[in-house]
């Protein structure tokens, strides 16, 4: 790659900020060089991180999931609701059902009632808090599943398994979005949407199969989050809303759509997640720690993130 | 004495110089053609003058006073104050607001500082008139056709009364009837002693209006000429710096002959609204016209063909009736679609050239064999091939086609279908807005894939074009056919002539 | 003039359903149309009326406001921090507030004017800073609202139904400024950027002082909510962001931006919290509140897309 | 346990029907749902309230309507209703002494606090900070804020810690909060310092647990009895009796040495588990 082309790939740019937003860190701030710290780290990362992999493969289509908050309860709630009477394993496997279940209706709303994605979105979204608020009768519960449990608190060789699986599940993104047939049509999809149906792009297939993943990794970030706290709640999603939007912005990919790399959206939620653990770091008070964080992640944007004037 | 003046102007983008030193006038009461190849830096010139770029070096001076100077950097809110009005190819229109309120777009008239739209109509209404439109000033312009909006734009052009107006492709939607109407407007301007300046790729109209025309070619000044000093073959040649003479292929040999059999039938399509009771037949080998005025039905036509209009009627191919309801469909079937609207429809302009070419390709590309995954070798080799065959300028396959000239993202928009090996093209307004040296190569390719089996249909308000390109013309008039020209009927006048019929107005 | 009819479809629709909302609502509660029910229910749609006039303004530029619920509370949280008895301090406030909050929003317009980012990430990452703004300003719920202001609003004065009035006020305020050439142009640029750009249309102007008015709406929401709660909370304005696009939307504001009317907002903030306030009457559970939100969401928007959409195949 | 209590009282014939209204967390929402009560003429409205001041002015109408209304749990800052909860003030207070009598007036710690802008937890740090400030050698290192939740609570305190690895001990306002920051000590293996908790069940687990490993903990709780005390004040405020305005419930104290009688194994980690309070308690408590 030339190095022309490098300045003008925004997930490199991200990529770098967050090396030197990390070595800032571990310069300036006491504890961000030691193992454990990174280990932490990226662990944390890690639940954002799935969510944003998801939302990355829609933003790249044009669109946008504001119902990720909801499916990532969803998923947590229902496996423990249904873990508690038939297991953990078929709690599983009903969550992550139920999560792609919400990608598919995201989808058929955005091809065959051509709403735009945030009405969709939302909309479910809303619709997903009153029935899990009906499900559950106002409290959820908690459930210990072992096999979530490791997946969320275990190790191999010093790396958190939930690392280990947000790092495959963003190697089979980049197959999806970059390497596969299925991608391009997403990219196509996202740069512009009469040209890709006069040029014979499956605008359904591409649809349902992109929110189907998104909601999917939506649901498995529940999941991993059930088994890091084992306990599931009705608003345990809402933190990854805006946040994974803002990971896949961050990470350099046009919110536009047809634009980025799929591999800038882990550095977006690592450098989110740094700076939050910096903030947390100082010892501000939480009304300046919000305005830091707003005022930085505008000036990174400013720094990489402009969109080119079409004028 | 000069209204206008542009001294000695250079201006790059990204390193690629696109001007160089271009100098010339516009007197009052005077219209300039300017004149040269997509490329050759027309835009960016007018672009300079009305404010929407600043150029690197050079004077730009309007009535004597250098406008890129001072405090206030040029614009177009300060172009429009000073007396500069334009007309573009792309609308400026907004869809969504009425056509007076368009008319008035930035500059609406106050009463206390409240528009009123009453105010708005009356004094739109002698403006649309003034344009040849007979409109209801209260329409929403999204509403009009492409043509009738262009009209709109011109008008919006006259309401600050400008002391110079520039036409820049202004013509290239219009009739024939539409682009009297726009003569008549630069005519009474000369004769108040207006300037205009003009741009367009038709050498008709060129003619029939410009005092003097200044060539562009590379980003420089060739020549300026007094019209009566030159004719059509000068201005190409000092265009193109050869003369061209072979702008046409040779039709296909075989026109008196019995056709082939005909790969698509067409019989009684009808698209809601637009056209109805249509027949065609698609033959291997030959290139099939629809003609007309503007807006008769064609575009719908096609798009009915390619499966992006709702339709109904009989369609066979090879015999064997087939269904068109999605481009996919069409698609599969050996049809192929390059839209007059290339920019949102035929391109994804902020795509490489690489990821346009494959796109209609990528299920040869990634079978399912290989999970779908895309062969980045075989995409490779595969545009490499098309860029090599169609002669696509581009810097690499990697180049945004947003960056390409007009006709080489026209050939992107034709050539991506090529490896889908269609047996049926279809074509809306293939060379609109191109060059004349691409129009050629464009012409010549369209015969080669003709030649090699390919069944070709183009729409095109350019009557040169369709004569000299087509074996045979469809006319359409107010959504059916009303005439059909083969061989030696086959020429402008009999074209012209079918377009208008039914017409009160006779053709002069 | 077929062509007007159909510019006035969704509105007509919209007053379709209000009027069987409406009818519904009196049969159950026989005192909707009293002056005291009046009030009440006023003072309770108040801020979701103004927060939603504020996100049609942004979105008729073609944006959207991700920090309107953040600026909702800023604005409440300088009202209530400075306002004193007597009509004098409590205006100072008004104006103290309304100025924060229009230069909140100013700001906002500012850096999508200029900084080329798209709306919808400059305002996410502004509803952060906004938050961390109000939190400073009013780092727990408190403040002061004088007491007679707050029964003035929310019980009448003099039977004058205070929130009602207010609300007409600003909507012939926004009347007022849609018929200025602002107004025009902010169609103007929604509809064809470029295009307004072009035509010597100040764009960037355009937009700092459209998003400017929209701080000045979601202020007065702000401090609307201020007067009918009697003090300030930094978090209340969260759910204010997504019902305010809910609004819009279901008044049939496009994304895309240039299209919609502000009656129909105003008449999609009245149906939507007339239905909700409906559900409390009938006895179903709230729970399924959320659920029909969304329903009526989905199925308002689908059938205004669909009724309009070009037929292609 | 309300429900309980209602189902007793009906049989009693005190309570004829009874309704639950969520609002879900919106304040707005809370508000319109106390107006639709009005208008329904309920007798009683018990209230947790979504905001300490945004429901004031309701909630003064609805007593000048005739209606007893009991505020319960989260308070409201008027005084007009009957106010049934605990001191939070004093429940800051509490924690932050013990922990600094453990450390023997002297450390680092972490404070982990819950969201900002919200009274509870603006008032418990008040109570906490009196304390802290009485011991200049106790230093605060880091003071996070965070929802009353175990995911966000871990990531935040995690950050801080890692931030400050060498703390003495962690000022905690409540059970997610503090089994966060417990859990992460455990998991990455670290000593156990003192930290305050709530009776959140999951925390009381990990704590009798971790008790033999040497660590020590203080929890009280914002007893759940808290909504039966407001009923059976309204209940008896109907009936006539005079029921005191501010109904200050004592806070119970969980030590080292009455774990055992709280924790429940057997329990889902989500609940919390409390001793009930006996009938004359609650009698003497609402002035019967």
């Amino acid at each position: 790659m030339s190095v022309a082309a490098l300045r003008d790939n925004r997930a490199v740019w991200a990529f770098g900020v967050l090396g030197v937003t990390w070595l800032a860190a571990i310069a300036f701030a006491n504890g961000f060089g030691t193992v454990s710290s990174v280990r932490y780290l990226v662990q944390t990362a890690s639940f954002l991180g799935i969510v944003a992999i998801g939302q990355t493969l829609v933003v790249m289509m044009s669109g946008i999931d504001l119902s990720v908050s909801a499916v990532v309860a969803l998923s947590a709630v229902v496996c423990a609701q249904v873990a508690s009477g038939s297991g953990g394993a078929a709690g599983i496997l009903v969550a992550l059902a139920a999560s792609v279940v919400v990608g598919l209706v995201n989808a058929a709303g955005l091809v065959w009632l051509r709403l735009p994605p945030m009405v969709m979105t939302l909309a479910t979204g809303t619709v997903i808090a009153g029935a899990l608020l009906i499900y559950t009768d106002g409290s959820p519960r908690s459930a210990r599943i072992p096999l979530l449990d490791t997946l969320a608190n275990g190790s191999v060789a010093g790396i958190p398994y939930a690392t280990v699986l947000w790092l495959a599940i963003a190697a089979a993104g980049v197959w999806l979005l970059h390497l596969s047939r299925l991608g391009r049509y997403a990219f196509a999809l996202g740069t512009s949407e009469p040209a890709s149906r006069a040029s014979g792009v499956p605008v359904p297939v591409t649809t349902l199969v992109m929110y189907a993943a998104c909601a999917l990794l939506a649901g498995v970030a529940g999941l991993v989050l059930l088994g890091f706290t084992g306990t599931s709640s009705l608003t345990m999603g809402s933190p990854y809303q805006l946040l994974s939007i803002a990971s896949v912005v961050l990470g350099g990919t046009s919110i536009l759509g047809g634009r980025g790399h799929l591999l800038g959206t882990v550095a977006g939620a690592l450098l989110l997640t740094l700076l939050t653990a910096l903030l947390a770091a100082w010892n501000l008070s939480e009304g300046l720690r919000q305005v830091t964080l707003g005022l930085l992640i505008i000036v990174l944007l400013l720094a990489y993130a402009r969109e080119r004037r079409t004028a | 004495m000069t209204l206008l003046s542009v001294e000695n102007v250079s201006k790059s983008f990204a390193g690629v110089r696109v001007l160089r030193d271009v100098s010339f006038d516009v007197r009052p009461g005077e219209v300039l053609g300017l004149v040269g190849e997509n490329g050759a830096g027309k835009s960016t010139v007018l672009s300079l003058i009305t404010g929407l770029l600043a150029p690197d070096a050079g004077t730009v001076r309007f009535d004597g006073a250098r406008v890129h100077s001072g405090i206030r950097a040029w614009s177009p809110h300060r172009a429009r104050a000073a007396g500069i009005a334009s007309v573009h190819q792309e609308l400026s229109l907004n869809p969504h607001q009425s056509v007076a309120e368009n008319v008035f777009l930035g500059a609406w008239p106050t009463r206390g500082g409240l528009v009123r739209h009453r105010d708005l109509v009356a004094r739109a209404r002698p403006l649309l008139s003034r344009v040849g439109l007979d409109v209801d000033p209260l329409t929403r312009a999204g509403r009009l056709p492409l043509g009738a909006q262009q009209l709109v734009e011109l008008a919006k052009a006259l309401t600050g009364d400008p002391r110079l107006l520039i036409l820049d492709e202004a013509t290239s939607a219009l009739d024939d009837d539409q682009v009297r109407a726009v003569f008549r407007v630069v005519d009474e301007l000369r004769a108040a002693g207006k300037s205009v300046v003009i741009v367009t790729h038709r050498m008709g109209e060129l003619f029939a209006v410009s005092d003097r025309m200044t060539v562009l070619k590379d980003g420089e000044v060739v020549a300026t000429r007094e019209r009566a000093a030159t004719d059509h073959d000068d201005l190409v040649k000092l265009m193109v710096g050869r003369e061209l003479s072979d702008m046409f292929p040779p039709k296909s040999k075989d026109t008196a002959a019995v056709p082939a059999e005909p790969v698509l039938t067409v019989r009684g399509l009808a698209v809601p609204g637009s056209c109805a009771g249509i027949d065609l037949d698609l033959v291997p080998g030959r290139v099939i016209g629809l003609g007309g005025l503007q807006g008769q039905g064609q575009r719908e036509v096609l798009r009915a063909l390619f499966g992006l209009r709702r339709h109904s009627g009989q369609i066979d191919m090879d015999g064997r009736p087939c269904r068109l309801a999605t481009p996919r469909e069409a698609i599969r079937r050996g049809i192929g679609y390059v839209p007059e609207d290339r920019k949102t429809e035929g391109l994804h302009i902020a795509h490489s050239v690489r990821a346009n070419l494959s796109l209609p390709s990528l299920r040869a590309l990634a079978p399912a064999r290989s999970l779908t995954t895309v062969s980045r070798r075989q995409e490779a080799r595969l545009v490499a091939g098309l860029v090599d065959s169609m002669r696509i300028k581009a810097s690499s396959p990697a180049q945004e086609v947003r960056r390409l000239s007009g006709g080489n993202q026209q050939k992107v928009a034709l050539a991506k279908w090529l490896p889908t090996k269609p047996r049926v093209l279809l074509l809306a307004e293939p060379t609109r807005g191109i060059d004349v040296g691409t129009k050629r190569q464009i012409y010549h390719h369209l015969r080669e894939l003709a030649d090699s089996g390919m069944a070709v249909l183009v729409t095109s308000g350019d009557t040169m074009e369709l004569v000299g390109l087509c074996d045979e013309v469809a006319v359409m008039y107010e959504g059916s056919i009303v005439d059909r020209l083969v061989g030696a009927e086959l020429t402008e006048e009999r074209l012209v002539h079918a377009s208008v019929v039914g017409q009160e107005v006779t053709h002069v | 003039m077929s062509e007007r009819i159909r510019n006035h479809m969704d509105v007509l629709g919209l007053c379709a359903l209000l009027a069987v909302v409406l009818v519904t609502y009196q049969r159950l509660d026989p005192t909707l149309l009293s002056p005291s029910t009046i009030t009440i229910l006023s003072a309770q749609f108040l801020p979701l009326i103004l927060a939603a006039v504020a996100q049609t303004i942004v979105m008729l530029t073609g944006g959207v406001d991700l920090s309107l619920g953040p600026v909702l509370s800023l604005g409440m949280a300088v009202f209530v921090v400075t306002a004193a008895d007597g009509a004098t301090g409590v205006l100072a406030a008004m104006a103290l507030a309304l100025a924060v909050t229009v230069a909140a929003g100013a700001a906002n317009g500012a850096l999508v004017a200029y900084a080329g980012l798209p709306p919808i990430i400059v305002t996410l990452a502004a509803s952060f800073l906004w938050t961390g703004v109000t939190l400073i300003v009013l780092p727990q719920p408190g403040g002061h609202v004088p007491a007679g202001l707050v029964s003035a609003y929310n019980l009448g004065w003099y039977g004058i139904a205070l929130p009602a009035l207010a609300v007409v006020v600003a909507l012939a305020l926004w009347k007022l400024v849609r018929t200025t050439r602002f107004g025009l142009a902010l169609y103007a640029v929604g509809g064809n950027e470029h295009g307004a750009y072009a035509s010597g249309i100040d764009t960037r102007r355009v937009k700092i002082l459209a998003y400017g008015f929209a701080g000045l709406f979601t202020g007065l929401a702000g401090i609307g909510l201020a007067i009918q709660t009697g003090s300030g909370d930094p978090n209340i304005g969260a759910p204010y962001t997504l019902n305010s696009i809910a609004v819009a939307v279901l008044g049939g504001i496009s994304f895309f931006g240039g299209v919609g009317r502000m009656r129909a907002t105003l008449l999609g903030a009245l149906l939507l919290g007339l239905l909700t306030n409906l559900l409390l009457f009938t006895g179903i559970s709230t729970f399924y509140q959320l659920i029909l939100q969304g329903v009526v969401l989905v199925v308002a928007v689908a059938v205004k897309t669909l009724a309009t959409r070009e037929r292609t195949a | 346990m309300l429900e309980d209590d209602v189902a007793k009282l009906k049989t009693e014939g005190k309570v004829a029907s009874y309704e639950t209204f969520n609002a879900n967390g919106d304040t707005s929402q809370q508000i319109a749902q106390i107006r639709a009560m009005m208008q329904q003429k309920y007798d009683v409205i018990l209230v947790d309230a979504g905001s300490s001041t945004a429901l004031n002015p309701v909630l003064e109408q609805a007593v000048a309507a005739g209606i007893v209304v009991v505020n319960f749990d989260s308070l409201v800052t008027t005084a007009k209703v009957v106010r049934v909860g605990t001191d939070q003030v004093a429940w800051g207070r509490m924690m932050a002494q013990w922990l600094a009598d453990k450390l023997g007036g002297k450390g680092e710690i972490i404070a982990m606090n819950g969201p900002a802008g919200v009274s509870v937890s603006e008032d418990r740090w008040k109570g906490a900070d009196e304390v802290f400030k009485k011991y200049p050698d106790i230093k605060i290192v880091a003071n996070v804020h965070s929802e009353y939740n175990l995911a966000p609570a871990a990531q935040a305190f995690a950050s801080a810690y890692s931030a400050h690895p060498t703390i003495d001990g962690v000022f905690s306002q409540g059970g997610a909060l503090s089994a966060a920051a417990l859990q992460t000590l455990v998991k990455q293996n670290k000593t156990l310092v003192p930290i305050t908790g709530e009776n959140y069940n999951g925390f009381l687990k990990m704590w009798a647990e971790k008790k033999a490993a040497g660590f020590s903990s203080i929890a009280t709780a914002q007893p759940n009895y808290l909504a039966v005390i407001a009923l059976e004040a309204a209940v008896a405020k109907v009936g006539g009796v005079a029921v005191p305005q501010d109904i200050t419930v004592p806070l119970p104290e969980i030590t080292d040495a009455n774990l055992d009688q709280f924790v429940k194994a057997d329990q889902p980690d989500d609940s919390y588990p409390i001793q009930p309070l006996p009938q004359n308690e609650i009698d003497k408590l609402i002035g019967k």
